[in-house]
This record gives C-alpha cells, structure tokens and sequence, in this order.
C-alpha cells in the first residue's frame, strides 16, 4: 500500500522530469531533467521489485543507476568534443 | 601493493554480496573475474592513493559522515521549504571561497559534499579555491564560516 | 517489535515520497538551471536515502539488503559527481547564474 | 514537432524512452528484457549516437517542403500497427497463441533438461541457440562493417588535448577511477549469472564495454588504446563467435546435433550447463569488444576530421 504510494509519488516526479525536459529552456536543464528522470527510475524499479516480490530485480536497478550517471558524463563530453560548430546555440536554446 | 590489495578485496566483496551462490563453480568465477578487473585496471593506471584512499581511512572518517548526515538533513528542509513558498523565498549567489586541502582527494571530498548538501553546488573546483552556487545567501555564509572545509582538511591529517 | 519496524519503514518511504515530489516541483518551479539543480539535489540525496531506508527495513535481513545499500552507496557517489559536471559544464558553457557577483574574474 | 531538427535532443528522448520502456518490462515482470533494455536502450545506444553526432554535426539540414510520401507511408504504418495491437489477445490470457506454442513444454521440460533457474536463458542459449547465433553474427558484421569503413587506412597519431581537458576535471577523475574497477565486475559477475538471475553475455559485453568506454572519456582515447589495443579487440570480435561456433562444432564431434550440448558431459544436464556457460562467454567476448571497437572507431574518426579542419 505504503509502496504503491511511492511508486505514484515516483512517477509524478518522472512526469515532471519529461515536462521539465520538454520545456527547457536550455540545453543543460534538459539533461538535468534525463538525469532526474533516470534516478527516479532506479528507485522506482527498486520499489516495484518490492511490489513484485522479486527482489532479483534490484540487479536491474543498479544497472540503471550505472548506465544514468554514464549518460551524464557522455552528454558533457559531446559538447565538449564538438567545439564552436556544435556548441553554437548553448546558453540561450537549443 | 597495498592498494592492489585493496582493489581486491572490494571487488571479492563486490562480487559476494551481489552473487548469492556460494559454489565452488561460481567462487572461481569471481575469483577469476576479479583478477582480471585488477590487471586490466593496472593497465589502465586507475588503481592509486586517490582511487583507494586507505590514508583517509581512520577514526574521524565515520565521525565526519556522522556530521554530514545532520548538514544533510538540515539543508533537505531548508530547501524544502523554499520550494514550498516559492520564488521569493531564493536568492541565488554565487562566489569563490577558499579551501584548504592539500591533496586532490581531499578537494574532491570538499567539492562532492558541497554539491550533496543540497542548497550549495560546487561548480568548479581549482587548487585553492571553490565556485559554489548557493540557492539563498544563508546558506553560502554558512559555508562561507568554513566548518565544513575544516572538517574535510582534518580527514586529511 | 515487527510492528515498529513496519511504522518506522512506512515513515521513512512516506517521507521521501514527500521530498521527491517536492524535489521535483522545485525543478519545475525555480527559476534557472543552477536553482532547479539544488531542488534536483533534494531528490537525489535525502530522498534516495529515506526510500532506500525504508525499502532496508521492509525488506529484513538477507542479501537484498546489501544490494539497496549498494545502489544508495553508488547513487551518493554517482549523484553530486554528475550535478558538479554538469553545472561546471554549463558555466563553461557561458550559461550566467542569476544574482552572479563573482565579478566574472573568470577566464 | 519543431524541436526534433535539434538532433541532440532526439537521442535524449531516445535515452528517455528507453528507461521508460524497461520500466513497462519490469511492471510485466520480464527481468531480463529490461535489463537488456536498461544496458542497450537506455546505455549504449544513445552513447553511441551522441559519438555519431560529434561527426556529422547537431542539426538536421534545412528542409523547405514537407514530404508527403514518407508521410502516407508512415501513417499507414502506424495504422497498420494499431490495427494489429487491437487483434491481439488481451494481456495473460490463457489461450494467446505464444502460450500454446511451445513455450508450454520450454516450462514443463526445461528444468529436467537444462537444469538452470532462469529459464529465459535456457530458451536463448540452448533451445533456440541458433537464432542466438545468428545475433551474434549481426554484431560482428557489424563491427567489420564499421571497422572496415572507419579504421581504414594507416593510424593517426593520438591527440593529447582530451587529456588535458579531464586532468584539470579532479572531481571526475577521482570518482571515475572508484568506479570504473566496479564497473567492469559487475559485467563480469551479470556474464557468469546468466543462469541464475536476469543477465547473460549481451547485456554483461555492453556493460563491461560501458566501464571501458567511460575510461576512454575520462581520460581520453590514447589511452584507453594503449589499455585494449585495436589489434586485440580485432582480434576478440571474431574469436567469440568462434568459441560459439566451436561448441556447436564440437557436440558434432562428440555425436550430437549442432549445437545440442548434451553430449558435451557424461551426464546431459552437465553438458548443457557447460556449453551454456561456454557459448554465453562467447557472446559476451564478442558484444563487448564488438561496442569498444564501434566507439573507438567513432570517436577516432570524429578526431581526424576535426585535424582535418584545423
């Protein structure tokens, strides 16, 4: 009962990430809101393992947790490695 | 060597606690996974003092956690609260603040607490200095006080 | 004593319920990207941490147990790292905090 | 929709998608699917399209007039796919033609004839272990394909400059190197459980292939070359396929069927734990070198152009 709770609580929170992806404004706060929406992920796989039973998905989890903060880190690097040709709209929109 | 050591040992751990079949089938795997990962990451030159800290390892390690778990929970609220009444409860500001640290470890602890505390970000970290972002101005004078820089230089010694 | 442990869980994981969500209205409320990124750090470090708690305590003794603790271990690791990259990315980026009074001493 | 033209931001709905589909795997409890989602759709697909657009650049060129046919092709596709959903079975009925199939005897028979608790496994690399194969050989034709269109011609000395840049990043540095050790266990420890929980080669290569290309971008290609040499991951590419390809080879020796490893032991049940294991290694050899090889071939290629230009 308590987790279902949570797990709606997490799901709004994921809504919000999308919303807050969808409205930008700059680049960076669309990938501060992928990495919301991936962190939220990993707790709610970890809540509905527990609703499931099936604890045997927390491997799922923390995969999530790995491949989220990975993503970061690659997303930072592109801008990096594009130099001016790519970086060109950042800070204002994109 | 000792950091060798330590490497595998975390990754022995690593692979029990994550496995759950103790056999013998299974063990030679982990062990022969975990050497590997220990050669390959020799080759890649990751294994050091700044990845396996065992010199930070003491008594005032868990002491300092203990202390960053309170700020932690006292920041949570004051953010919380922000949040809840809105725009004009924040007044972003950002500055420099000095560290003490003398090792590159010791910044990265610096700099990662700042950024867990939620209401300060570091944003860039140099030798002698911090950029932290603070969301009211409260809460940089408080890092500004410099406790928490303090307490991170004293892990170092 | 089974019953404590089940209102202690359903606290912490009601709590943190709480402070993801206002985490996350933090995100869609606050004015620019380096103020949502402090309300972004309300969900990625008490919340995680009370949610991963309470999952702890309904979960009991046993190897789950490790694993929760290691997915929160590598959440507190993982998460400030990337808020830092990412924030030293966008002022790199010439993306200007508001109320920055740092007199951009910056290079 | 506008902003689709910023390609950028098309990977990272992708991302998106990604994770959100393995959450509906997860709520319709397949484990495994979603973990191959988690380390595929959500991993290293969008890593490696973001590598794809450091060559060819972040927006979409300029196109004055919609395209109708795509389009009537597209919506007609769709419809098409609509159409089909509501043809099918609702969700868990009994008589859905995948559970009158043969999955009812893969349920009743496979723990006496495989023997292993993840029966997911047991389907992919015993009774359809040709179709596995087959993947296996995708992945490969592809990594030649790539390697051949992109490593071609004699290799260029490496750049220092990403270096440089993640030197001065101590936070990254620091944390990179706690993590990348655990990284690439835990590839290895999803390798070897295959059996037992959700996991097996693919996902296990792209992980242990994610802990090596997060060394790359933290500390640079010259590097991570100089760590997993092109030779070698040449090399590892095709000899996973031939441990694949040998096990089948030798049930034949051994008087059985390609790829029924039942006679591989004394005991069938051993034998098909044995070429399970064998032929999971082969994939997961295979996936990972094949993902380090795609990235390194990108990201040395965007470094060329870039001299190019200079």
């Amino acid at each position: 009962m308590i987790l279902t709770v949570v797990a709606l609580a997490l799901i709004v929170v994921m809504a919000m990430a999308i919303a807050r992806a969808f409205l930008g404004p700059t680049i960076y706060d669309r990938i501060l809101a992928v990495n919301l929406f991936g962190t939220k992920t990993v707790l709610l796989i970890a809540v509905v393992s527990y609703i499931a039973g099936r604890p045997d998905f927390l491997d799922v989890a923390l995969i999530y947790a790995l491949i989220n903060f990975i993503s970061v880190i690659a997303v930072l690097r592109f801008f990096e490695y594009g130099s001016s040709k790519v970086n060109d709209k950042v800070g204002k929109d994109a | 060597m000792k950091h060798t050591v330590s490497v595998f040992l975390l990754l022995a751990s690593f692979w029990l606690i994550n496995s759950g079949y103790y056999k013998p089938l299974l063990l030679s795997f982990g062990l022969v996974s975990a050497i590997f990962v220990v050669y390959l990451t020799h080759r890649m030159d990751v294994v050091d003092h700044e990845s396996h800290p065992l010199h930070l390892f003491n008594l005032k390690l868990p002491s300092y956690y203990l202390w960053l778990v309170g700020q932690l929970i006292v920041s949570n609220i004051d953010v919380v609260k922000r949040v809840w009444s809105g725009k004009g409860s924040i007044s972003p500001c950002t500055a420099w603040l000095p560290l003490s640290q003398t090792s590159d470890i010791g910044r990265v602890i610096y700099a990662n607490s700042i950024t867990l505390t939620p209401g300060t970000v570091a944003m860039d970290l140099e030798d002698d200095r911090v950029y932290v972002h603070a969301l009211s101005r409260e809460g940089l004078d408080d890092l500004r006080a410099g406790e928490m820089d303090r307490r991170v230089s004293n892990l170092e010694r | 004593m089974p019953e404590l442990i089940t209102l202690l869980s359903s606290l912490c994981l009601l709590l943190g319920a709480f402070l993801i969500f206002s985490g996350g209205l933090g995100v869609l409320r606050f004015p620019d990207f380096f103020t949502r990124m402090h309300a972004a750090g309300v969900t990625e470090t008490m919340a995680v941490t009370l949610i991963v708690l309470g999952l702890m305590l309904h979960s009991g003794w046993g190897l789950p147990l490790f694993k929760l603790l290691l997915i929160l271990l590598f959440v507190m690791i993982t998460g400030p790292t990337a808020s830092h990259a990412l924030a030293k990315s966008a002022l790199h980026g010439g993306l200007r905090p508001l109320g920055d009074d740092s007199n951009n001493e910056r290079h | 929709m506008v902003r689709a033209r910023d390609l950028f931001a098309t990977v990272m709905l992708s991302g998106i998608y990604g994770l959100l589909s393995a959450s509906f795997f997860i709520l319709m409890d397949a484990a495994d699917v979603a973990f191959t989602e988690a380390a595929v759709g959500a991993g290293i697909f969008p890593l490696l399209m973001l590598t794809v657009l450091t060559s060819v650049g972040r927006y979409e060129a300029e196109r004055r007039r919609v395209r109708y046919l795509p389009l009537f092709v597209m919506v007609v596709l769709a419809g098409a796919l609509f159409a089909a959903v509501l043809q099918m079975p609702p969700f868990g009925a009994v008589d859905a033609p995948s559970h009158g199939h043969v999955a009812q005897r893969y349920i009743q028979d496979s723990p006496a004839e495989i023997g292993i608790p993840n029966m997911v496994t047991s389907v992919l690399a015993s009774y359809r272990g040709f179709d596995t194969l087959g993947e296996v050989v995708v992945i490969f034709t592809a990594a030649v394909g790539v390697v051949v269109i992109l490593l071609g011609g004699r290799p260029k000395t490496p750049q220092q400059s990403t270096q440089a840049l993640m030197a001065e990043h101590k936070v990254l540095r620091v944390v990179g190197k706690m993590l990348i050790p655990l990284i690439l266990l835990f590839g290895l420890y999803v390798q070897f459980h295959g059996e037992y929980g959700p996991g097996g080669g693919f996902q296990a290569g792209v992980i242990f292939a994610v802990g090596i290309i997060l060394y790359a971008m933290l500390f640079g290609l010259s590097n991570a070359q100089r760590v997993v040499p092109l030779g070698v991951l040449r090399w590892l590419v095709a000899l996973g396929v031939l441990i694949y390809g040998s096990v089948g080879l030798a049930n034949l020796v051994v008087g059985g069927e390609y790829l029924n490893y039942s006679m591989l032991a004394s005991d069938p049940v051993t034998g098909q734990h044995i070429g399970i294991i064998l032929i999971e290694l082969g994939v997961g050899i295979t996936v990972a070198s094949a993902m380090v090889l795609i990235f390194f071939a990108f990201t040395r290629a965007t470094r060329s152009r870039d001299e190019l230009e200079e």
